[in-house]
C-alpha cells in the first residue's frame, strides 16, 4: 500500500490554487500515516475552516470538517469517546492561531493524543489574504496595506510552552523531514505539534515579492535554519540570523498525556 | 421496582441522562447548570463514560458533536451565556444531522444578568438563534420528575431525528428538591442504521432521515458543515441542491411535530386557556387547582419545539388565551400566529416565578 | 518502473521542475486541453526511483511525488520490466 | 395540610442542609411531598443565607413558599431580611444564641449554638440541633424520619454525632 491509497481519488484534483504548497503537506501526512500501518477505519481527520482544513475531504477516511477555529475541540471529543482512534487534525495559522488560540493552548495543556498539523501560510487564504496572526512584521496583506505593524506568533514555542509533547517545525520545501517528524508526531503519545510554513502563491507571494512559486519556496529553503545549527550557534556566542526561522524537531518529551489508547 | 428519590432538579436531568446510555459529557462550569456537570463528573467516569471540562461552551459542543460521530450518546449543559457561545456549533449540528442533547438551564438576560435567578428568555434563541434555516427540537420540563424523563426523552429524539435536542429548563426547575420516582428501566430509541455502501447522506425513507454512518465502521463519510450533496461532499454554490437540503433538515422534524407532540389539554371547552410550559406550569397548575372552574382551560406543553400548534385548536370554545412565560412574550408571540382570539401575554422577568395572585388577576381582568 | 504525470490532476506549478535533483522535468509548453502547460520529462531514464526502485525494492528518492501539490506524479510498472542503460550527466 | 418552612442563618451554618433533611425526611420516609428551594448566589455565601420547605401531603404545585407558617431563624441578619415580615400566626425558633430580636408571632427559643457547643463540644451541628427542635415543636415530620434523613445526609463518622445533636433538639424543643 502507498499513500496513494489514502486519497478520495474521486475528489480529486483538489480546490488549492496551483503552486500552494498544501497539497504536498497532505501528501507527507499521508506517507507518515501510510507507514504507521493504521487502518483507514480507525483513523479520523479533523479540520476547521480554511483552505489547509480542506485536506480532510480528499482523504479516505471518516473525516470532520468543521467550524472556524473549533477542529481541536472536535478532534478532543472524538478522541476522548474513542481513545482507540488515530485522530489527525489539519488547521492553518488563522484557524488555529486566531480564532481557535484558546483550544490550541488548551489541547497542548491537556497533552491530548491528537497530531496537528498546521499548514502556516501566514495569511487568510480563503478569505483573500488578510493578516493572520503569523504573518510576519511589514509584510502586506489586505488588512494590512502599510505593512503588519503587529509581532507575530511562534507557534511551536507557543505549544512548547503550553505543554504540548512533541513540536517541529519544517516547511513545504523538506518534504522529507517533514514526513519524518510527522511520523515522529504520529508515534509520540500526548499532543504532537508540527508547524509547517507553507507557500501560498495567490494571496501571501504576489502581495509580497513572491510572485513565483519558487521564489517563496527558495525563500523557504534559504532561510530555514536547524535547530542544531542555530544551537551550535548559541553555543558559541554567535549571532543567531535575525530573519531566519528554526527548522527542526524543537520538542519531544514524555509528559503524562490524555487520551491514549489504552 | 422503582425507587423513591428526592432530587435537585439538575441532579434529575444528570441522573436522567446515565439512565439515557449518555457515555459523553463535555461542558464549561456556568450558573446556574453547573450542577448537572459536577453530578456527571462524579459519576459518569464510573459508568465508562467520559466526563471532560472543556475550555469554554463553544469548544464543549464542539467536543459533544465529535462525540456523537464516535456512537457516543454526548450531552452538554449550560445557560443564557454560554449557550449564546454554542449558536455556530449547533447549527453545525443540524446542518451535518449530528444527534446531541443540550441542556439549558435558563437564567436572567440579556449578557451575564441575573446568574442565580429564574427565566425562560432563550425560547426564541433556541429555534432560530444559530444563522440560517434551522429546525431542531425543545423540550420544557415543569417538574423534577420530568426533568428526568425529558432528559431521556431528549437522547432519543436526538438519535431518532438525528438533530440537537434541547432541554430548555429554568432555574426555578433545575434548583429545586422535589419528590421523583425512579424507575428502573427506561426506554431507549437508537440511531437508525446506516446501510454500508449506500452514500451517506442519501435518504430513501418518508420520514427524511439518513441512516447513522458511526465512525470507525469504515463508511469513510466525510462530515462537513458546508452545503453537501448525498455523499457528504461539499456543494456550496449549488443553489438546488443547498434548498433541498435545508428543506429537508427542515422538513424532518416540522413533518414530525405531531408525531413527537407532548402536551396536556386540561378543561377543553373553556373560554379562558393558560397556555406555559416549564416552571409556570406550576403555577397555572396551583391555579386551576384553586379555583376548581371548568371554564378555565390549560394548555401544558411539554415540547416546545417544533410547536405543537394543533393543541391550541382543541379548545374550541376560547376566547382568550393567557400565556405566563418568564420573559417578555415569546412563546406568546407563536401562539399568536395560529389563533384568531387574543392573546393575553403574562410576562415576567427580575428571576422569581409567577405568583397564583398574579394569574388570578390577569384571569379577572375585564377584556 | 516508469514515472508518469496525471495531466487531469496537474495545474501547472512547476515544482517539479525545480525539485528534482536530477531536473527530469522541465516546464512545458504545449497547453493541454484545461489549458494548463503541464510539465514534461527530459530523459527521465535519470529518475534513480525509475531505474533502481525494483531493484532495491524501496521508494528511493519521491521528492517530486512528495511535493507535488496536486498529486499529479506517480510511477507505474513498466510490464515487461526492462532495465534501461543510462549515461548518468553530473 | 401544606407546611411552608423557611430556614435563615449565614452561610456556613448548613442552613441549606438542613432544609434538605427536612424536605428529604417528609419525601423518603414520610411518604409525603416536599419541594425545597434556596437562594444562590454571592450574596447567599457571605450574608443571610435562606432556604424553604415546602410540605404536603398531596403533590405539591406552586413550588415556591409565599406565606411561611414555619421560620427557623439563626442569624441576626437572617432574622431582620427573612424573619422580621413573619405573620403573626405563624411559628418562629430562634437560635437564641445569636438572634436578639424577636418576631411579633409564636417565638420558640433554642440556645442551639450555645448547647452543641456545651453539650457536644461542636456548635456546628447547632442546625441539626435545631432540626431536632423543629420536629419537636410541630411534628412536621415524623422523629424517626427525620433521623433517617440526617443519616442519609451527613458525612461518614460525624453519624454518631449528629444523631446526639438531634436528640439535644427535641429535648430542647419539647422542653420550650
Amino acid at each position: 500500500m502507498s499513500y496513494d491509497d489514502w486519497f478520495r481519488k474521486d475528489r480529486l484534483p483538489h480546490i488549492f490554487c496551483a503552486g500552494c504548497g498544501n497539497g504536498t503537506i497532505i501528501n507527507c501526512t499521508l506517507a507518515a500515516v501510510d507507514q504507521m500501518n493504521w487502518k483507514k477505519e480507525d483513523t479520523i481527520f479533523v479540520s476547521g475552516i480554511g483552505c489547509s482544513s480542506r485536506a480532510p475531504g480528499y482523504i479516505l477516511t471518516d473525516s470532520l470538517h468543521t467550524t472556524h477555529g473549533r477542529a481541536i475541540a472536535f478532534a478532543t471529543g472524538v478522541k476522548m469517546a474513542k481513545p482507540d482512534f488515530n485522530v489527525v487534525v489539519f488547521t492553518g495559522d488563522g484557524d488555529m492561531a486566531a480564532i481557535g488560540g484558546n483550544h490550541f493552548i488548551h489541547a497542548c495543556r491537556r497533552n491530548i493524543d491528537l497530531t496537528v498539523v498546521c499548514m502556516n501560510n501566514q495569511i487568510y487564504g480563503m478569505t483573500g489574504g488578510q493578516g493572520s496572526p503569523t504573518t510576519p512584521r511589514g509584510c502586506l496583506s489586505s488588512t494590512t496595506p502599510a505593512g503588519c505593524n503587529e509581532a507575530p506568533f511562534d507557534l511551536c514555542d507557543l505549544a512548547i510552552a503550553a505543554g504540548a509533547n512533541y513540536v517541529s517545525r519544517w516547511t513545504s520545501y523538506h518534504v522529507k523531514e517533514l514526513e519524518k517528524a510527522v511520523k515522529v508526531g504520529l508515534e509520540t503519545p500526548g499532543f504532537s505539534f508540527i508547524e509547517v510554513l507553507v507557500q501560498c502563491p495567490t494571496a501571501f507571494g504576489r502581495r509580497n515579492k513572491f510572485r513565483q512559486v519558487m521564489d517563496h519556496v527558495e525563500y523557504l529553503r534559504s532561510h530555514s535554519l536547524l535547530k542544531a545549527k542555530r544551537d551550535r550557534l548559541l553555543e558559541k556566542n554567535q549571532p543567531v540570523p535575525e530573519d531566519m526561522f528554526v527548522v527542526g524537531e524543537l520538542m519531544k518529551r514524555n509528559r503524562p498525556a490524555l487520551g491514549v489508547k489504552p | 421496582m422503582t425507587r423513591v428519590e428526592f432530587w435537585q432538579g439538575n441532579t434529575a436531568c444528570a441522573e436522567g441522562a446515565l439512565a439515557a446510555g449518555c457515555t459523553f459529557f463535555g461542558g464549561y462550569p456556568i450558573t446556574p447548570s453547573t450542577e448537572v456537570a459536577e453530578h456527571m463528573a462524579a459519576k459518569l467516569p464510573k459508568k465508562g463514560g467520559v466526563f471532560i471540562q472543556m475550555e469554554d461552551e463553544i469548544a464543549s459542543m464542539a467536543s459533544i458533536i465529535g462525540a456523537s460521530w464516535t456512537g457516543a450518546r454526548a450531552m452538554t449543559a449550560t445557560s443564557g451565556p454560554g449557550f449564546s457561545l454554542m449558536m455556530e456549533n449547533i447549527g453545525f449540528a443540524v446542518m451535518t444531522e449530528t444527534p446531541c442533547v443540550v441542556v439549558n438551564v435558563q437564567r436572567g438576560g440579556p449578557s451575564t444578568g441575573q446568574p442565580t435567578m429564574s427565566a425562560q428568555g432563550d425560547m426564541m434563541q433556541v429555534r432560530f438563534g444559530s444563522h440560517g434555516d434551522i429546525a431542531i427540537i425543545a423540550l420544557c420540563p415543569a417538574t423534577v420528575q420530568e426533568m428526568y424523563e425529558l432528559t431521556i426523552k431528549a437522547f432519543n429524539l436526538a438519535d431518532k431525528y438525528r438533530v440537537p435536542v434541547f432541554l430548555m429548563t429554568d432555574e426555578t426547575i433545575g434548583h429545586m428538591r422535589e419528590k421523583i420516582i425512579v424507575p428502573d428501566t427506561v426506554e431507549r430509541v437508537g440511531r437508525k442504521p446506516f446501510s454500508a455502501g449506500s452514500p451517506p447522506f442519501r435518504v430513501t425513507d418518508k420520514d427524511l432521515i439518513p441512516g447513522f454512518p458511526t465512525f470507525g465502521t469504515g463508511q469513510h463519510v466525510h462530515v462537513t458543515g458546508l452545503t453537501h450533496d448525498e455523499r457528504g461532499y461539499p456543494a456550496a454554490t449549488h443553489p438546488a441542491l443547498h434548498e433541498a437540503l435545508v428543506r429537508r433538515l427542515v422538513d424532518k422534524i416540522e413533518n414530525a411535530r405531531y408525531e413527537m407532540a407532548d402536551y396536556d389539554v386540561i378543561n377543553p371547552d373553556a373560554e379562558q386557556v393558560f397556555v406555559a410550559y416549564g416552571a409556570p406550569v406550576r403555577t397555572v397548575m396551583q391555579v386551576m387547582h384553586d379555583k376548581k372552574d371548568k371554564n378555565i382551560g390549560f394548555l401544558r406543553i411539554r415540547t416546545v419545539w417544533p410547536f405543537p400548534e394543533k393543541a391550541l385548536f382543541a379548545f374550541k370554545n376560547a376566547k382568550r388565551f393567557l400565556v405566563p412565560e418568564m420573559n417578555l412574550g415569546q412563546i406568546a408571540r407563536e401562539i399568536e400566529r395560529h389563533v384568531c382570539v387574543p392573546v393575553r401575554t403574562i410576562p415576567k422577568l427580575g428571576g422569581e416565578l409567577h405568583t397564583p395572585k398574579e394569574l388570578v388577576a390577569a384571569l379577572e381582568e375585564k377584556p | 518502473m516508469k514515472l508518469v504525470i496525471d495531466e487531469t490532476r496537474c495545474k501547472g506549478c512547476n515544482l517539479c521542475t525545480k525539485v528534482c535533483p536530477y531536473k527530469i522535468f522541465r516546464e512545458g509548453r504545449k497547453l493541454n486541453r484545461k489549458g494548463i502547460a503541464v510539465p514534461e520529462l527530459d530523459r527521465p531514464e535519470r529518475c534513480t526511483n525509475c531505474r533502481l526502485r525494483n531493484l532495491y525494492g524501496r521508494q528511493l528518492c519521491g521528492v517530486c511525488q512528495l511535493t507535488c501539490p496536486d498529486q499529479a506524479i506517480t510511477w507505474i510498472d513498466e510490464e515487461p520490466y526492462e532495465p534501461h542503460k543510462v549515461a548518468i550527466e553530473y | 395540610m401544606r407546611n411552608e418552612v423557611r430556614f435563615s442563618g449565614f452561610g456556613g451554618q448548613g442552613i441549606i442542609l438542613s432544609a434538605v433533611i427536612l424536605g428529604r425526611a417528609a419525601v423518603m420516609y414520610d411518604n409525603k411531598f416536599a419541594v425545597q428551594t434556596q437562594v444562590y448566589g454571592p450574596e447567599a455565601r457571605g450574608g443571610a443565607s435562606m432556604s424553604q420547605v415546602v410540605i404536603d401531603d398531596e403533590q405539591i404545585l406552586y413550588p415556591k413558599v409565599s406565606v411561611p407558617d414555619i421560620y427557623v431563624i439563626m442569624s441576626q441578619e437572617g432574622f431582620e431580611k427573612y424573619g422580621a415580615s413573619a405573620q403573626e400566626s405563624a411559628i418562629m425558633l430562634i437560635d437564641s444564641t445569636l438572634v436578639h430580636s424577636r418576631p411579633k408571632c409564636r417565638c420558640i427559643e433554642i440556645p442551639a449554638t450555645r448547647e452543641a457547643k456545651l453539650n457536644l463540644k461542636k456548635d456546628i451541628v447547632a442546625n441539626i440541633v435545631m432540626l431536632g427542635a423543629l420536629v419537636a415543636a410541630t411534628h412536621v415530620v415524623s422523629e424517626e424520619s427525620l433521623k433517617k434523613a440526617i443519616l442519609d445526609s451527613v458525612p461518614k463518622g460525624t453519624e454518631e454525632l449528629n444523631l446526639k445533636a438531634m436528640q439535644l433538639g427535641l429535648q430542647l424543643g419539647k422542653q420550650s
